[in-house]
């Protein structure tokens, strides 16, 4: 399926208006979305039942990647004894298996549809471009090796000997080669055309031919055709694969299909954790809230029961001194009419205690 | 009484002080043997393993052991449980320097660590974990130098932005808890593009839902654990509340790490489920994944439940190591043990001994700047300025 | 702090086995072959264990025949001429008890002896191991045309029939259900495993206790009358080495069944005026295939009945799985049909060179012809026997060699010259080899009619001819065509070097550039 | 065989400023590219619009 989307400007509006028209004028559901690849993109078939373990590939590998002499010369098949992976200066090795009936597989990068290691690198270093290649920017990588561990065929290799600017390393199918309308170096090179470039529709077809016409010969399969999404570089054997090398277990889930999950996980956190989270913050907040709410409206019981108590205190207070002023009166009153013709001295000593009730008196109107 | 600045006696050869200083030593030539000969001498790592402990255990082990900082500071700020308060500065400390450790660390293990900052402003590969990851952690250390900042400003004596700071702490709690959901999750979604090399019993769909949970019983059990060590050797750096109140908080992260631990286990086995796998715990990889299950989740998550039940602070004590040791075993099972599983042992990677002393280096670091900074700044007590909170 | 404490210890232990557990784990002890042996039986007491039990004994026939040395009787119950091949009983179901009743006893006498013995009453794992013996060295014992002759040949063995001098009746019989009796009628052999099946079919005992009852008894006999026998262990007859040591006759007399020596296979009833276009007969050649197949089974099942008996020409009946003689006989993927058989031989060294080249596709018109070669109007007025040994011989006399001059001697390939020199490229010598090898084979004469033919083998995709056109007419030398045709370097170093590696012409490898073109210095 | 390696599949039609994208990687990494940015948008958003929500509050 294609997805029409209009060029990303970087503006967020922009963005999100063209997601918006994309999905209404096309109403593509996100379930049915399907990529093909490219177009028309280009590949390499190796024919294992044709190699014969010349290490010519290697040898042109070498020379049109600029890479350092090996230790042992190229002419030399004694080297095909050992297994051997992809290392950081050779992009391409043949494999040897099989003691009797000997088969040889030549490895190098897949040049997958989907490539793990495009989809793992966090600076965008690896590109898989519309003709078919899946290049590699140095001047991006920062080297955290991500697509050494996310890559299921163990192909790019790490220049672990450099200090400072250490580069991965794979095959590039030749993509500045392929610019200059020429063929991979390892396809010219190969004597017996194990490897033939081309479509890789086209080269799809001839497999899937030569398995028709020579049952016998191939097994039904052709390797690269779904394995991790599909490969450009496909194989074809006489031996099962996973005798040769190649592993079968890798299943036809691609790369970005496998991290799509945890990746469409992530903006749902981001949309969801700022409400959960001030929702509890709020919640927990309210709590506090009433809590204190309670616990001040307990003190306000609290003091207006105190205040209405001493209040009391005081009223009673007053209502005995006024009582007894009164009867002080009263008495005073009855006293003097009694004593009014008593003598002189007696009445000056009366007279002292009066005032000391009126003082107590002012006190208890200064404390209200 | 003024705790800030009371340094005890400058004894300068104490058996801290002498192997520490033997280890950084160690640490400086290695790594000028790093940034002058390569990776390719100071590792074991090769084309087939190019992720080594530096990456299992600096980089994985490093944050999911710094999560102390976002499960602290969420529980006493957004949870609103405030007997956790005297644990976050600490916490976040801890994290902080966690988080900047991971980054060094990271400085020895890529390629270019100049480029580092690329991922986050040069050139952004969206489709990549590892961009979530680079990116939260930018962020997240961006925070928690913003969340421990008060901290230093208190000791530094900026009474204005420091209050300005601590005026952002929910927000930047949000954050923090965000981000580290994030690319705590994010960091276990790494692998989950590798079922190919990852051993079944630790691939899972759920990866990522692991590592958040896990960290979350790894962060509390690092708070408790780091609790006691200080208790042990910085007690004079305590202030009374501290030494008052430090238990309550073991106690209460021992019970929250005890239930996490137990739904972590529970979904383990779910995950178990899910894939079919249960035929792999009859090989010899189903005993160590059953060890590390069993032995090094349920086994402390009891020792948990026990010691808080019990109120026993040894065996809270306990559990935290024996949980500690548990996720370092998870996140070094499977960033290298369970990793490549297939290809014979000859073809597997093994640490050099200069990538662990690298390691030793880089913990020692971090133990040495941390002292350096508790016993100058109000991280075990309140600084005496700004008591009311 | 200043001392260990356990759990300390129990952690660091842990740590150190995490770090280990990958190489602890993952080495792999080497599994010896020790264990190998052919002679184990096991015996097994009805169905399936239950948990509680113990597991099956293996039993080591040949250490037992050893330890009683050779005496059947000792284990087994003697019968007429022989032995019961059951343990201890005749037809009674064993038990547990009985084995463990039966065995034990022997071991304990022997111990009494002071012999060395077998495990007794309370070494019940020594016997009951749960291990699993890892793989047998068994191989079956394939009774082909060369042992069929030595026993056929042998003067030690008596036929039951005495009408015969043959041994054919020693082993060949048929069952008489109603008087339980077997019988011999000659010309009518057929293969045992018509009617011993691998298990018990119809109360027909399996092949097996067939095969182990009438070989070993008679060696066994054979053997105690101190006359030349053969082998009476396990060991003896399904250990490879042994087998390799039996001796191989090679030229081998015809088999004697009444069988004929051409056949014209039909597609119509013999002797039936019919008007309907059939294809023509087939002159089959039933001496020469007789020689070149191992047993009559190859061709004919276990029956050794005639084809059509089963494969009627009508579609087919159950008795031949429905299957119709044309189909019998093209099938391809089978080893019995013509087709099959033939396609088969094509592999060999001599023949792969070009016909590992070729693509499967449907035959050409000409090619059934070769076959096909008996009118049904002279089967009709001549005797049958006599056609189709006239169309055999004509078919030998298809093959003309062309002349030498015609072929050249050398060619030079020079179109691609290059990085190399250009091959010098000795045809002629090629040529002769090829011619060589076909004439060896009256098979490969009669299918490839002239020597003029056998060019196309390389010159492919082009009509007969001794002109043939150019490689590089078809191939470009610009690489491969996208419809899959090779380039010509792929051409040439495909038909050179697939050749070479199918005819196996060791003394040029692929990989040895400089012996076909030498390098430019 | 020599194909001639056609140029530019990922055509731009100028007009429309419409684009294809051919492969999974290559919508993963636009669209999460613009994901992101929004998960920026709502990171800034969020604090503020809680700030407007609870301003009138007194706490």
């Amino acid at each position: 399926m294609l997805i029409s989307r209009r060029k990303f400007l970087g503006s967020l509006g922009a963005a999100i208006g063209a997601t918006t028209t994309g999905t209404l004028t096309k109403a593509y559901g996100a379930a049915n979305k399907h990529f093909k690849g490219y177009p028309g993109s280009s590949g390499v078939l190796h024919d294992t039942t044709l190699c014969i373990g010349c290490r010519k590939c290697e040898q042109a590998c070498n020379k049109v990647n600029d890479l350092p002499q090996p230790e042992k010369p190229f002419e030399d098949l004694g080297v095909l004894d050992k297994k051997r992976r992809t290392q950081a200066d050779e992009f391409t090795v043949v494999n040897q298996f099989g003691t009797q009936e000997k088969v040889f597989v030549k490895k190098q990068c897949n040049h997958c549809l989907e490539p793990a290691c495009a989809s793992a690198c966090f600076v965008k270093a690896f590109t898989k471009t519309p003709e078919g290649p899946v290049v590699y920017d140095a001047s991006l990588c920062v080297g955290c090796r991500y697509c050494m561990v996310a890559c299921p065929f163990d192909i790019p290799a790490y220049e672990y000997d450099k200090a400072l600017a250490p580069r991965v390393t794979k095959c590039t199918m030749c993509a500045p080669r392929l610019e200059e309308g020429k063929l991979p170096g390892c396809v010219k090179a190969c004597p017996r055309e194990a490897l033939i470039f081309g479509k890789r529709d086209t080269l799809l077809k001839i497999a899937k031919s030569r398995i028709q016409n020579f049952p016998d010969r191939y097994i039904d399969h052709v390797y690269g055709e779904h394995e991790m999404g599909g490969t450009s570089w496909l194989y074809l054997s006489g031996k099962p694969f996973e005798t040769i090398g190649m592993r079968e277990d890798l299943g036809t889930t691609s790369a970005p299909e496998l991290t799509s999950g945890p990746l469409s996980a992530v903006p749902i956190i981001v949309g969801l954790w700022p409400v959960l989270l001030t929702g509890v913050y709020a919640i927990s907040k309210r709590k506090d809230k009433i809590a204190k709410e309670e616990k001040e409206d307990a003190l306000k019981a609290a003091e207006l029961q105190a205040n209405e108590d001493m209040n009391q205190k005081l009223e009673e207070l007053r209502e005995k001194i006024t009582k007894e002023k009164t009867a002080a009166i009263n008495f005073e009153v009855k006293k003097a009419l009694e004593e009014v013709s008593k003598e002189a001295e007696a009445a000056k000593e009366k007279e002292a205690e009066t005032q000391d009730i009126e003082e107590s008196e002012e006190k208890g109107k200064q404390e209200e | 009484m003024d705790l800030d600045n009371q340094i005890p006696e400058n004894k300068k050869f104490t058996v801290f002080n002498v192997v520490t200083g033997i280890i950084l030593a160690g640490g400086l030539v290695l790594t000028v043997l790093r940034f002058t000969m390569g990776l390719g001498t100071v590792t074991n790592l090769d084309n087939t393993n190019p992720w080594g402990i530096w990456i299992g255990f600096d980089l994985l082990c490093g944050v999911a052991l710094a999560a102390g900082g976002y499960v602290t500071s969420a529980s006493c700020y957004i949870f609103g449980l405030k007997r956790f308060h005297l644990a976050v500065r600490p916490a976040i400390l801890t994290a902080f320097l966690g988080y900047a450790l991971v980054v060094l660390a990271l400085h020895y293990d890529v390629g270019r660590p100049w480029r580092l900052p690329y991922p986050v402003f040069y050139s952004q590969g969206t489709s990549s974990l590892l961009f979530e990851v680079g990116l939260c952690v930018f962020l997240y250390l961006t925070v928690l130098l913003i969340e421990y900042s008060p901290a230093a400003m208190e000791w530094l004596g900026f009474k204005k932005l420091r209050n300005w700071v601590v005026k952002l702490t929910l927000l930047l709690t949000i954050f923090g808890v965000i981000l580290s959901t994030l690319h705590q999750s994010s960091l276990g979604a790494l692998f989950m593009i590798v079922p190919s090399k990852l051993h079944p019993l630790w691939y899972s769909s759920y990866l990522p839902v692991y590592f958040f949970i896990s960290s979350m019983f790894a962060g509390m059990s690092m708070v408790i654990f780091e609790g006691s060590l200080a208790h042990r050797y910085l007690k004079y750096k305590m202030d009374e509340t501290h030494l008052k109140e430090s238990s309550g908080v073991a106690f209460g992260f021992a019970k929250a790490a005890s239930l996490v631990m137990m739904g972590y286990f529970f979904i383990k086995i779910i995950g178990l489920s899910i894939g079919n796998n249960w035929h792999y715990l009859f090989t010899s990889w189903g005993l160590w994944f059953l060890l590390e299950l069993i032995g090094f989740v349920l086994f402390p998550a009891i020792l948990y439940a026990v010691g808080s039940r019990e109120k026993n602070l040894v065996l809270v004590r306990l559990a935290a190591i024996w949980t500690v040791l548990g996720i370092m075993l998870n996140r070094l099972n499977i960033s290298v043990v369970a990793f490549n599983w297939h290809l014979p042992s000859a073809q597997r990677y093994y640490p050099s001994f200069m990538e662990i002393a690298t390691s030793v280096f880089i913990v020692t670091l971090g133990i040495v700047v941390y002292k350096f900074i508790v016993t100058r700044m109000p991280i075990l007590h309140e600084h005496p300025d700004y008591k009311a909170h | 702090m200043s001392k260990v404490k356990p759990f300390q210890l129990i952690i660091l232990v842990i740590i150190v086995l995490s770090f280990l557990f990958p190489f602890i784990g993952q080495t792999n002890i080497g599994k010896g072959d020790d264990d190998k042996r052919l002679d184990r039986i096991t015996i097994k007491l009805g169905a399936e264990l239950s948990k509680e039990e113990m597991p099956t004994v293996g039993f080591l026939h040949d250490l037992h025949t050893e330890a009683v040395e050779g005496k059947c009787t000792a284990c087994h119950i003697e019968k007429e001429d022989g032995v019961n091949f059951k343990f201890k009983r005749t037809s009674e179901k064993a038990s547990m008890n009985f084995y463990h009743d039966e065995c034990i006893a022997c071991h304990v006498e022997k111990k009494a002896s002071n012999e060395k013995s077998g495990p007794l009453t309370a070494d019940c794992r020594s016997c009951h191991t749960a291990k699993k013996p890892q793989g047998s060295s068994w191989e079956r014992l394939s009774f082909d045309k060369s042992l069929h002759f030595i026993h056929e040949s042998a003067k030690q063995i008596k036929g039951r029939d005495n009408a015969n001098k043959d041994n054919c009746s020693a082993c060949h019989h048929k069952y008489n259900e109603k008087t339980k009796e077997i019988f011999y009628i000659r010309g009518e052999e057929e293969s045992c495993g018509y009617c011993h099946k691998p298990e018990e079919q119809d109360s027909i005992r399996p092949i097996r206790e067939a095969f182990h009852d009438a070989c070993v008894k008679c060696h066994q006999a054979l053997k105690s009358q101190n006359t030349d026998a053969g082998p009476v262990t396990c060991n003896g007859c399904h250990d490879k080495k042994q087998q390799q040591k039996i001796k191989k006759v090679l030229d081998i007399p015809r088999l004697k069944r009444n069988q004929p020596d051409n056949v014209a296979i039909i597609g119509w009833k013999a002797g039936s005026e019919t008007t309907k276009n059939h294809m023509d007969g087939v002159a089959f050649n039933h001496k020469v295939h007789e020689t070149r197949s191992q047993s009559c089974k190859v061709c004919h099942h276990e029956t050794l009945k005639k084809c059509n008996d089963c494969h009627k020409t009508e579609g087919g009946d159950s008795k031949g799985g429905f299957i119709s003689l044309a189909q019998a006989m093209h099938n391809s993927d089978s080893n019995r049909s013509c087709i099959g058989c033939h396609k088969e031989l094509t592999k060999n060294s001599d023949c792969a060179g070009c016909h590992f080249q070729a693509p499967v596709k449907k035959d050409n018109s000409n090619s059934c012809k070769t076959c096909h070669n008996l009118k049904q109007a002279q089967l009709q007025t001549i005797e049958p026997g006599e056609v189709v040994k006239k169309a055999l011989a004509d078919l030998l006399k298809g093959y003309k060699p062309v002349g030498e001059d015609k072929i050249p001697e050398k060619v030079v390939i020079d179109v691609l010259a290059n990085e190399y020199m250009p091959s010098q490229f000795p045809h002629g010598k090629m040529v002769q080899a090829i011619f060589q090898r076909v004439e060896k084979s009256d098979m490969a004469k009669a299918f490839h009619t002239d020597q003029e033919g056998l060019c196309m083998g390389c010159h492919h995709n082009s009509p007969k001819t001794l002109e043939p056109p150019q490689c590089a007419s078809c191939h470009s030398k610009k690489g491969p065509n996208s419809d899959g045709r090779p380039g010509l370097k792929g051409a040439y170093h495909g038909q050179c070097i697939t050749c070479h590696q199918k005819m196996e012409v060791k003394s040029i490898a692929a990989t040895d550039c400089a012996k076909c073109h030498e390098e430019k210095k | 065989m020599n194909i001639p390696i056609t140029r530019p599949i990922r055509e731009i039609k100028e007009d429309t400023l419409e684009t294809t994208i051919f492969t999974l990687q290559d919508f993963m990494t636009y669209t999460k590219g613009i994901t992101y940015i929004i998960m920026g948008g709502i990171l800034v958003f969020m604090p503020l619009f809680w700030k407007f929500l609870t301003d009138g509050e007194d706490d």
